[in-house]
């Protein structure tokens, strides 16, 4: 059980800041704290059985063809996870709902079928799932912090004293999340390339 | 040649796979799901008109933005004692990101008795506002009493609108205004329908039973009482059989159930 | 009827942009768009494959999603059309421009994830457009992707010779000008 | 009954996309099959795959098609290892004459006092060939490097970067001779040159030696004092500028002493100390070779069977005498 494929995708390798898929979930999405974790989990769900199905069936499955098999697979997987949680977990399904159809064009998904998932076991394609989703929520979480507390006043739901009166309405919307995407991540180049000036 | 269908065949089996996989869990799930709505739709509409107990579906012919005839179901409160309380809608105007639901009590005399967001999809964090401090504003507005002009504060109305989501606001409050105007408007078969508390509902207009079938929405009841200006509109969906009158201590059938949020349906 | 056209086709390409104003589509903008010509092929590609998927996902839906109450299959089957769309279009371009299909590498592939692409299809959906109104939406929406593309291609070109700290070089800074291309297209949305 | 019906319009509905779409596919397959040879495909694999150009064809997999095709020998790629090389040729089955010595870029310019000679402040596209564009670059030595780093993106390897006094420096290990820097530097600075040699002069500017004073402190002025003291004379003097043959050159170091302007360096050892030779008394059996070889007469003797002894006034340390001394007496020392 090589850990290095588990604990790659958390911050080494990290799916939005590295490898740069999945940023149009990322960057809708990470409006506040409990959104981003609510998609981070759906996400990481859904990667883990797309990984695990594709790496199942990798070797039957023609090259031609081989893109829209993998999407069918992802496709179902995700509708039917949307349809149970809505029957069956309807307050959950009320808070992940609208997530939950945004997972299926989320790039890491197809991203880590096409280069990991067809062409490595299936409990490594397990690991590199679970590690790509808590990569995939961390990441959402560290973007989300910024823009829920300046963007809207709010910690995890909690008014914050100084910011709530007129939070920076910027930070909600599109371009906010440009920025602080671009912010982190060339905070993150910075620490990678050893904190140089 | 073989190859095409070879590759053909591949795809097909997978499809084909995906297809009954799905038609699995929707027919596992509709009916759950249809179950869950209601639930939340019959919590609403006790919330959005206090004290109402039992409610009397009625179908209203009007004409949607296109100018399309259509049908909005009302349900018509009564209390205990079958005093009549007022109407309740879903209006669904189109806002930034899409419907916005919207379930509207009104009391006989027009006035606002309450309103819920069911679901939206607007923009999170800004139209999303709607929801929470929005809302309690405007229901104090409405509650005030005096004739409220249901526009926003940019268009001369009593609404001052979310900074930023201006649209969303626009269409919130147009939702209220298409609700009034449909009650305005079937004034008559209102009264005429509250005039009857005691006895058991006219058997008239009565609604279709949830049809076995899994379409997740079934079709309004095509029978309308025959106004006199206005023409009933055509059943839609021709699949569903003409619904037998049933009497039940409290019809089952919800009113245009709101858009599933995932956003299936018309 | 053509005039509400042409406002849906302007308010495709400007006010609601796929890229800039509805966040989607955001790994082959960021992607590709390092040199003009690759950010050109690229939104050809994106352009054709929409447009052609706004067409197929409309009739799909209306001549057999709709009639048969099948709407639970509507993701399935819009992803499967745009899916099988690109890989066509990835051999055409694989056939007929090699160096372009070298320039796009990973990218092509990655459109069928491109969440614009699907985006406009349900949006077609949802918006209960006609089969001209969708051709047109998706039209629009892929000459705005196209637009903005070409937009930051040429920028990001310029960047590449400016002075830009270390840690900002690539795809920082290329998120912040996003940003800015942002802001700027919300002018825009004053034109509604 | 309608569930049933619902599941199979269902299946069939998917099914039927399915197999549209996958015949399409695979008749387009078909139809755009690019063939492709598969020794093409074996090269570009063996190819190092930086599709950087230095072969002066369109990246990796236009000089693959062009070996397979045309025959062009697999040595175009500077970038190949001998290993690699060796290793392609037995694929493709094609003659492997590649050049044998390893090549490294080096930029033949030492412009230390960066400040003092600076002609104007450009603060214009940062790029070399547009600052050369105003005025011939920003420093009053025209020659000098212009230091805005054209090498430093070109170089698809990364081995250079920017140091102090803006002048590039060259990592040798990722260094593979590809030439993109030699073409993207405008004022043709930066030269390859065989990896091992250390002595290079730093200087580009045929400007007369005056000229060359005025406009920079460690600039060759063309005094030809190296290639007096240069015992191999693997130095060549053309219009005012030292130039070192590689191939004759042994890196003694008597020129790097010996030079005035201190424009001719040895990597590595920054401050160079001239060297002298000294003969070990005792183990000297006086068989006259060190006398014989040494061109500058620094060797005292000649009589065989007598002991030798280095004039050190005269003896420039260019080592000649240690390597033909039999005995192995002679040791070169710095003297300070």
């Amino acid at each position: 059980m090589n850990t290095k494929e588990l604990t790659k995708g958390i911050w080494a390798e990290n799916p939005i800041f590295v490898i740069m898929l999945g940023c149009c979930p990322a960057l809708a999405v990470s409006t506040s704290l409990a959104n981003a974790f609510g998609m981070g989990i759906a996400a990481t769900f859904v990667l883990l059985g797309s990984n695990l199905i594709i790496s199942l069936i990798r070797a039957s499955v023609p090259d031609k063809i081989r893109i829209p098999v993998y999407i069918v697979v992802i496709a179902t997987f995700v509708t039917m996870i949307d349809k149970f949680m809505a029957a069956f977990t309807p307050a959950l399904s009320a808070s992940l709902g609208i997530f939950i159809p945004l997972i299926v064009v989320n790039c890491i998904i197809l991203g880590r079928a096409e280069a990991f998932a067809n062409k490595n076991t299936p409990q490594d394609s397990i690991l590199d799932a679970i590690g790509m989703g808590l990569g995939f929520t961390i990441a959402l979480a560290m973007i989300a912090v910024f823009r829920e507390v300046l963007g809207d006043g709010k910690f995890f739901g909690i008014p914050v004293p100084l910011i709530k009166d007129d939070p920076c309405l910027l930070m909600i919307m599109a371009p906010g999340g440009f920025f602080v995407f671009g912010l982190l991540m060339a905070w993150k180049k910075h620490l990678a390339a050893g904190g140089a000036k | 040649m073989n190859d095409l269908i070879q590759t053909g065949k591949y795809l097909l089996i997978i499809s084909a796979i995906a297809g009954l996989l799905l038609a699995f869990t929707e027919m596992v799930t509709a009916p759950r799901i249809a179950e869950n709505n209601r639930l939340v739709l019959e919590k609403a509409r006790r919330e959005v008109l206090p004290g109402a107990e039992r409610f009397d579906t009625l179908d209203l012919a009007t004409t949607d933005d296109a100018g399309h005839p259509a049908t909005r179901s009302l349900s018509l409160g009564f209390d205990a004692q079958g005093k009549f309380l007022g109407t309740v809608q879903t209006v669904s105007p189109k806002g930034y990101g899409g419907p916005i639901d919207i379930v509207l009590g009104l009391k006989p005399d027009g006035a606002v008795s309450g309103v819920k967001i069911q679901s939206m999809r607007e923009t999170p964090g800004l139209g999303t506002k709607l929801a929470e401090g929005f809302l309690d504003k405007f229901l104090e507005v409405a509650r005030a009493g005096h004739p409220v002009k249901f526009f926003v504060k940019k268009d001369g109305g009593d609404i001052d609108a979310i900074t930023a989501a201006t649209i969303s606001s626009r269409a919130f409050c147009k939702g209220i205004r298409d609700g009034i105007k449909v009650v305005q408007e079937g004034q008559t078969l209102i009264q005429q329908r509250a005039a009857a508390p005691g006895a058991t509902p006219l058997p008239g207009p009565a609604t279709t039973p949830v049809a076995p079938s899994p379409a997740p929405a079934p079709a309004p009841a095509p029978v309308v009482p025959p106004a006199p200006s206005v023409p009933p509109a055509p059943p839609a969906d021709p699949e569903s059989p003409p619904p037998a009158p049933t009497v039940a201590p409290e019809p089952p059938a919800p009113p245009l159930p709101p858009a599933i949020p995932q956003g299936g349906g018309q | 009827m053509s005039a509400d056209l042409f406002s849906i086709f302007i308010i495709a390409i400007f006010i609601e942009n796929f890229v800039l104003n509805q966040i989607l589509g955001i790994c082959p903008f960021v992607g590709v768009s390092n040199r003009v010509d690759s950010a050109v092929g690229m939104g050809l590609a994106v352009t054709f494959v929409m447009v052609l998927a706004g067409v197929v996902t409309w009739s799909i839906q209306n001549l057999f999603l709709a009639p048969f109450h099948l709407e639970y299959l509507q993701t399935l089957s819009f992803i499967l059309v745009i899916a099988s769309l690109v890989q066509f279009v990835e051999m055409v371009i694989r056939k007929t421009v090699p160096s372009l299909y070298q320039a796009l590498g990973v990218y092509l592939p990655l459109i069928t994830t491109n969440c614009a692409v699907l985006g406009v299809a349900l949006l077609n959906v949802r918006k209960g457009y006609g089969l001209v109104e969708s051709a047109v939406n998706s039209l629009g929406g892929g000459l705005g992707f196209f637009f903005a593309l070409l937009l930051m291609a040429g920028i990001r070109e310029r960047l590449e010779v400016a002075e830009v700290p270390v840690a900002m070089r690539g795809a920082p800074i290329t998120f912040i000008t996003a940003g800015l291309l942002a802001i700027a297209f919300y002018g825009f949305a004053g034109l509604a | 009954m309608a569930t049933v019906t619902a599941i199979f319009s269902a299946i069939l509905l998917m099914g039927a996309l399915g197999f549209v779409f996958g015949a399409i596919l695979s008749y387009a397959s078909q139809k755009f099959a690019v063939t492709v040879d598969p020794r093409i495909e074996t090269a570009i694999s063996l190819l190092p795959g930086a599709n950087c150009g230095g072969c002066g064809f369109p990246g990796c997999a236009g000089l693959a098609t062009a070996i397979v095709e045309k025959g062009v020998p697999i040595a175009t790629c500077p970038v190949l290892t001998a290993a690699a090389r060796a290793k392609l040729s037995l694929a493709l089955g094609l003659a492997d004459a590649g050049p044998t010595t390893p090549l490294v870029a080096t930029v033949m310019c030492n412009g230390l006092p960066a400040e003092e000679y600076r002609k104007f402040e450009y603060t214009g596209i940062v790029d070399c060939q547009a600052a050369v564009l105003v005025a011939n670059g920003p420093w009053l030595c025209p020659h000098r490097c212009v230091g805005l780093g054209s090498c430093v993106k070109a170089c698809p390897f990364g081995a250079m970067t920017l140091g102090e006094n803006r002048l590039p420096i060259i990592d040798k290990e990722k260094c593979t001779a590809c030439g993109k820097c030699v073409k993207a530097c405008p004022k043709a600075i930066i030269k390859l040159v065989d990896k091992e040699k250390t002595v290079h002069v730093k200087c580009n500017s045929p400007e007369k030696g005056p000229d060359v004073r005025k406009v920079c402190k460690v600039g060759c002025i063309g005094c030809q004092l190296c290639k007096k003291v240069c015992a191999y004379d693997a130095i060549i003097i053309e219009n005012n500028l030292a130039r070192i043959d590689y191939s004759k050159c042994v890196q003694c170091g008597a020129c790097v002493a010996k030079c005035p302007q201190k424009t001719i360096i040895m990597q590595g050892v920054p401050d160079f100390k001239a060297r002298k030779a000294f003969i070990d008394e005792p183990a000297c059996v006086g068989c006259t070779l060190c006398f014989k070889v040494c061109k500058f007469q620094a060797v005292e003797g000649g009589t065989p069977k007598e002991k030798h002894r280095i004039i050190s006034a005269k003896c420039v340390g260019c080592g000649a005498c240690v390597a033909k001394c039999p005995k192995k007496c002679i040791i070169l020392k710095p003297i300070d």
